[in-house]
């Protein structure tokens, strides 16, 4: 097992080289850490007052997305990410209310409310892919919109996200393969947060780690701390590098892990040990970059704790905004299965139109997600 | 005999078999301490042990071809595919393995395995865990289709399948999971495959129906009732392939008007086949053309689910029209 | 103008194409050096390089894979599997991606591909390289479905696909690849997608087909005129998602008695779709039952390959059949 | 890249560690060696001859084939076997002519006449499971085989034997990732013969070969001479060994060339060098166990060429038995799709019995196999 980069330890202390990077954007980093956090206290707020269905939890992952998007270019790069990385979009500027969108799958959502929330996709602002909930299937895609950029002879970078379960599905062992082969620059972000749903990672392979399965498609594997956002920020920016100079992919491990229940449908007490949760509150990422920065002197108490409470007042009202906006239209149902709607749609289209504008009757009530 | 949900005579059901038959055993993913999302495994690995119900790694590609290799060394495997929106990694050995390993080894080596999903709309699962893909499975010679609508038959036809020399892909309608309980006897028993229930009798029109669709398509013959007093007949098809053929045609011959019912999209769906054997060998009964009101040709919603899929009102529409033919 | 088998015309469609369009590139297994198990794909790589033209490893579920995000990146990716019966590895992808990829990101994302791949019995390769599996295709809402039956329309039919703004399964009758020749138009043109075809006409009576059935059901139409001297109208589909739906009852209705042939297994086959389709839209005008002449409910056989297959006279005898009514 | 275990190098000359094995097992192991490429020999005159419709050439890979069974217990031990591997059955006894049975699709062959030629299966002599086109698939059903002898506390062994191409299929994934969770006793092993069809190794992966690709599932991986079947049997015989004491799981890779086309199909020549065929000849398998034989006094000269002769006769004659079978009958198209025929299969079997029995003309000409 390739030993940890850690470049800030668990109290703050600085116990690596940290990579050179300007104030504004170390401070943006942490905001976006913070926002990030934000985003999902009040998804989780949400769904436990029955506003919206489910959230998946991002609390403990902050650190692995924000550093690896603030090693990215939105200008060329792409993201083809997993479901548990807000802080991706976060970080590069989408509106908190555009995510919130998703999540009460109304008008204005990317999806259409055809998603469940945390779907998230992004194009105009962010190359992000439409993210899917059959697992593992974004890696071969990842790897073809490198090898598009490849072929054009641009100097774009495809990140690709996946959990550590991912890494067995089809998806991670195609995707592995094509880009060790075609040398396509891709960076494999593996999210290790210690669980798929209720499997430990010791049940889910018998490697040790994961950035070791890169020997298997000639693709060098990298493992760092992943509740440390500088260190995560220095091998993603190291991949990216290598990546865009035509040296191919990197597989990189970051550890880190879910401080919470898999989903808001989930109760992990049948399963975690309280005590991994009390061990690993004492490595959160955003307390450890916030006593880093103010050692540091990058920031002052009175700067964080006012970058905490916009934080949350931006996300009450986002929630606000989504909430009171309309559901899509019931037309909407039947668009966006072909560019032009084939006569058959058209059909049954107008149909439903007619139907359920003349019927008396309501609809059933909704049914209650179980993960 | 006790009052069960749908998903609790799955759980009883397993359990009974298990308790019988050493060479049952249970996986998938998280079917083991956590007892499967839905709870359906939920007690397994405490009473039987790791060795008889265990959380797999995330391949449903290993899950079903390892389940394979155990069912042709001995075992009875049921593998709990945790939604049927995830059952495609696992297709090839589904379809290119399971069905025909029979036929290809003349007999030599054969899958007594069953595939546990629940499939379906009803909980706002959104594209990826509402869809209804019981055609795929249906027009895979080598593969029994089974979907049980009330917790009685849910138990009862588990067991048959698990019993079962062949594979059988055993589709749970998760909207029914909690939706009602029902008396369900205590230990082992069958229900016997490829035999269709009749729900409510009648012989004005005929609605073939089957897993969720069935409590939409019994509100509708009580609403025609009262709104034509007509006497609509309610098909539960209960195994899809093999499916009793005779006993639909039958069906469709004393009614003459046909209502076929399902979630899937319409287009190549299993009301297709239904539709096309009564046009092939009972058509000159038919007093009305044959209805189908199923899901529409698109991926399931989610904001709109409720107006994708079929309900009461959309049926008893249906059946009126032919009715009123 | 060149005298073209159909192998030959997709070649000739994929260069023709790949002369006009940069963003077109084909991958898959042996696609490279070889040119393909059947051909299809000779000299792309030494006239248009390995950049756009290339051998991948062994997975389908890669190629496809690859594919939807070269697709989403600005590509026209035409993947070919090399056999339809091995396409199941990439039934993930197909179905749970590139199908969906439209509708669940709103028009964001789009999936601008080709899948073309052989299918189909007549070249004696038993249960796994003979299979027709259009029905799992036409089924997935978001896939189009498009199978030529001659060489003109599989150039046409073909870059009409490349150039759809959705994803195609573009399925290629391997029993006409090399069947027989006709003149076919040199460099880029298109057939339009949605449209059938009468390869005969007559009002006595129809017979549904697509792909290597074609000529099958043209033999038998011949054979009805010296037995009965009736005249058969024979419509050839050609896209099979979107159908075009109105044609297909209109030749119905015209007709009045109906056969549907298919190589794929009967149940759950794409057959029965049009029958469904016919007893819900244009029962009233039916003087026959609608008969089916399709591949039995079983895995496909090896060395009685040729009793498995519909033939001519099977089909002469169904349409004989619905005449005498 | 694990160096490469070798016993006796190309000339014949002892340059390891033979395993110790009686002399009659030795010409056993030959004599199937032999039998091996006189099985294919005759398949590949039948098939040009256009008395049977396909083979796949096994011409270099004998001593991979007979060197892996004779590690194995036919008794207890299973094999979930790739489609280039004609000295399994030979070596462990399976009657020329049964193969032959499959070669032509007769009424007694194994599947039936419903599989192509080269798909094998057997049961009672030799847990010998079915053969499937669909690669890959047998290697999670090994896993499988494995886990239920696992469970009843038995101590047999699945083998199981895939291509280099192979390793990238859905399969390889799942099976060797469970294998190594759960410690299942399999061998996986893995005929690197240099080609997948017309792609070489170096594009099917970027891996430093194929026993590498154990580590991403932490099982154990060797490299052996797969032309040298002293070599392969003591490498399949230790892995043999683990697995039967609760070891676990090993991968091997035997490195060999597909000495032919990929069927009789395919021309090589459109893409391999014909030098790589004449400096691979030079490591012939046969030649160089026979010259070991013949050198360490285990079989003379004589002995030798009878055995060939033997060989030779003995598949022409098994040919001519099998030819002179009959195809099976019409009513197998529709048996064993299930364990009973149900209603609709019946109806579908009567028709066809009345139909063909009844109809004057024949059925069409068969087609041609391109691969
Ligand atoms: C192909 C597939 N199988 C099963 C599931 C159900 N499922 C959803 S999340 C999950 C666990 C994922 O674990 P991991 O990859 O580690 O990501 P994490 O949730 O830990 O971020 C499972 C099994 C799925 N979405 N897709
Ligand atoms: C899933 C699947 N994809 C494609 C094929 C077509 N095919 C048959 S053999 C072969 C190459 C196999 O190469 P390898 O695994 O190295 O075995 P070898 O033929 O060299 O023994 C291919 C691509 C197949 N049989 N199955
Ligand atoms: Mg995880
Ligand atoms: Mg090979």
């Amino acid at each position: 097992m390739s030993e940890t980069l850690q470049i800030i330890d668990p109290s703050g202390k600085k116990v690596g080289t940290a990579p050179r990077l300007k104030n504004e954007v170390m401070v943006a980093m942490f905001r976006a850490m913070v926002r990030t956090r934000a985003f999902d206290d009040r998804c989780m707020k949400l769904q436990r007052t029955g506003k919206i269905g489910f959230s998946v939890p991002n609390k403990g992952i902050e650190a692995t997305s924000v550093g690896a998007a603030a090693a990215l270019d939105a200008a060329r790069d792409w993201i083809a990410p997993h479901y548990r990385d807000f802080g991706i979009p976060i970080f590069h500027g989408i509106p908190a209310v555009s995510m919130m969108d998703n999540m009460f799958g109304n008008i204005d959502d990317g999806a259409v409310g055809r998603q469940m929330p945390v779907h998230f996709s992004f194009r105009d602002q962010l190359n992000y892919l439409s993210i899917s909930s059959p697992l593992g299937t974004q890696i071969p895609q990842a790897v073809g919109v490198a090898m598009a950029m490849q072929r054009r002879k641009e100097d774009g970078v495809c990140l690709t996200t996946f959990g550590d379960g991912s890494t067995n599905t089809l998806g991670f062992h195609s995707g592995m393969n094509f880009a060790g082969v075609y040398g396509a620059p891709v960076v494999f972000l593996c999210q290790n947060n210690g669980w798929a749903i209720s499997c430990p990672v010791e049940k889910q392979t018998a490697s040790e780690g994961f950035a070791i399965k890169g020997e298997a498609y000639g693709i060098p594997g990298v493992t760092v701390d992943g509740n440390d956002v500088l260190a995560v920020y220095r091998v993603v920016s190291e991949a990216v590098k290598r990546a865009r100079a035509g040296e191919g992919p990197t597989l990189i491990e970051a550890v880190t892990f879910r401080m919470g229940g898999h989903s808001t449908s989930d109760d992990p007490s049948k399963y975690v040990d309280a005590k991994e949760f009390e061990a690993w509150e004492a490595r959160c990422p955003l307390k450890r970059f916030r006593a880093y920065l103010l050692a540091e002197g990058k920031l002052t108490e009175a700067e964080a704790a006012a970058i905490e409470e916009e934080a949350a007042s931006e996300m009450m009202a986002a929630a606000k905004e989504a909430e009171a906006k309309p559901v899509p239209p019931l037309d909407s149902i039947f668009s966006d299965v072909f560019a032009d709607i084939p006569a058959h749609l058209r059909v049954q289209s107008d149909f439903a139109v007619g139907h359920y504008s003349s019927r008396g009757e309501g609809v059933n009530e909704k049914g209650e997600f179980p993960l | 005999m006790s009052e069960l949900t749908m998903v609790q005579a799955v759980n009883d059901g397993l359990k009974s078999i298990m308790r019988e038959d050493d060479s049952v055993l249970v996986l998938g993913e998280d079917v083991g301490p956590k007892g499967g999302v839905f709870l359906a495994t939920e007690g397994l690995t405490s009473e039987f042990g790791e060795e008889r119900c265990f959380d797999t790694p995330l391949s449903e590609d290993g899950i079903v071809g390892v389940g394979v290799g155990m069912a042709m060394n001995g075992l009875k495997p049921v593998c709990e595919i945790q939604f049927q929106d995830f059952i495609f990694p696992a297709f090839d050995q589904i379809v290119s393995e399971a069905a025909k390993m029979r036929y290809r080894s003349g007999g030599q080596y054969t899958v007594p395995m069953v595939i546990r999903t629940p499939y379906g709309g009803g909980i706002r699962g959104g594209l990826y865990h509402s869809q209804s893909g019981e055609a795929y499975f249906a027009h895979t010679a080598g593969l029994k289709v089974v979907i049980p609508s009330t917790p009685y038959d849910a138990k009862g036809l588990l067991i048959s399948s698990i019993l079962d020399p062949d594979p059988v892909i055993f589709m749970e309608p998760k909207a029914l999971y909690r939706a009602f309980r029902e008396e369900v006897p205590d230990g082992v028993y069958t229900v016997d495959l490829s035999k269709t229930r009749e729900v409510t009798p009648g012989d004005d029109a005929v609605i073939f129906c089957y897993g969720a669709m069935v409590p939409v398509a019994t509100e509708a013959a009580r609403r025609v009732k009262e709104s034509r007093n007509k006497d609509v007949r309610v098909v539960d098809l209960r195994t899809l392939m093999p499916l009793d053929e005779e006993s639909v045609l039958q069906a469709a011959r004393d009614c003459g008007r046909v209502v076929i019912v399902q979630e899937a999209p319409r287009f190549c769906g299993y009301g297709s086949e239904i539709s096309a054997l009564i046009a092939e060998h009972a058509v000159e009964t038919l007093e009305a053309p044959i209805r189908r009101v199923a899901g529409f040709d698109t991926p399931f919603p989610n904001t709109l689910e409720n107006y994708y899929l079929p309900d009461a009102r959309r049926v008893t529409d249906a059946v009126e029209e032919v009715l009123d033919f």
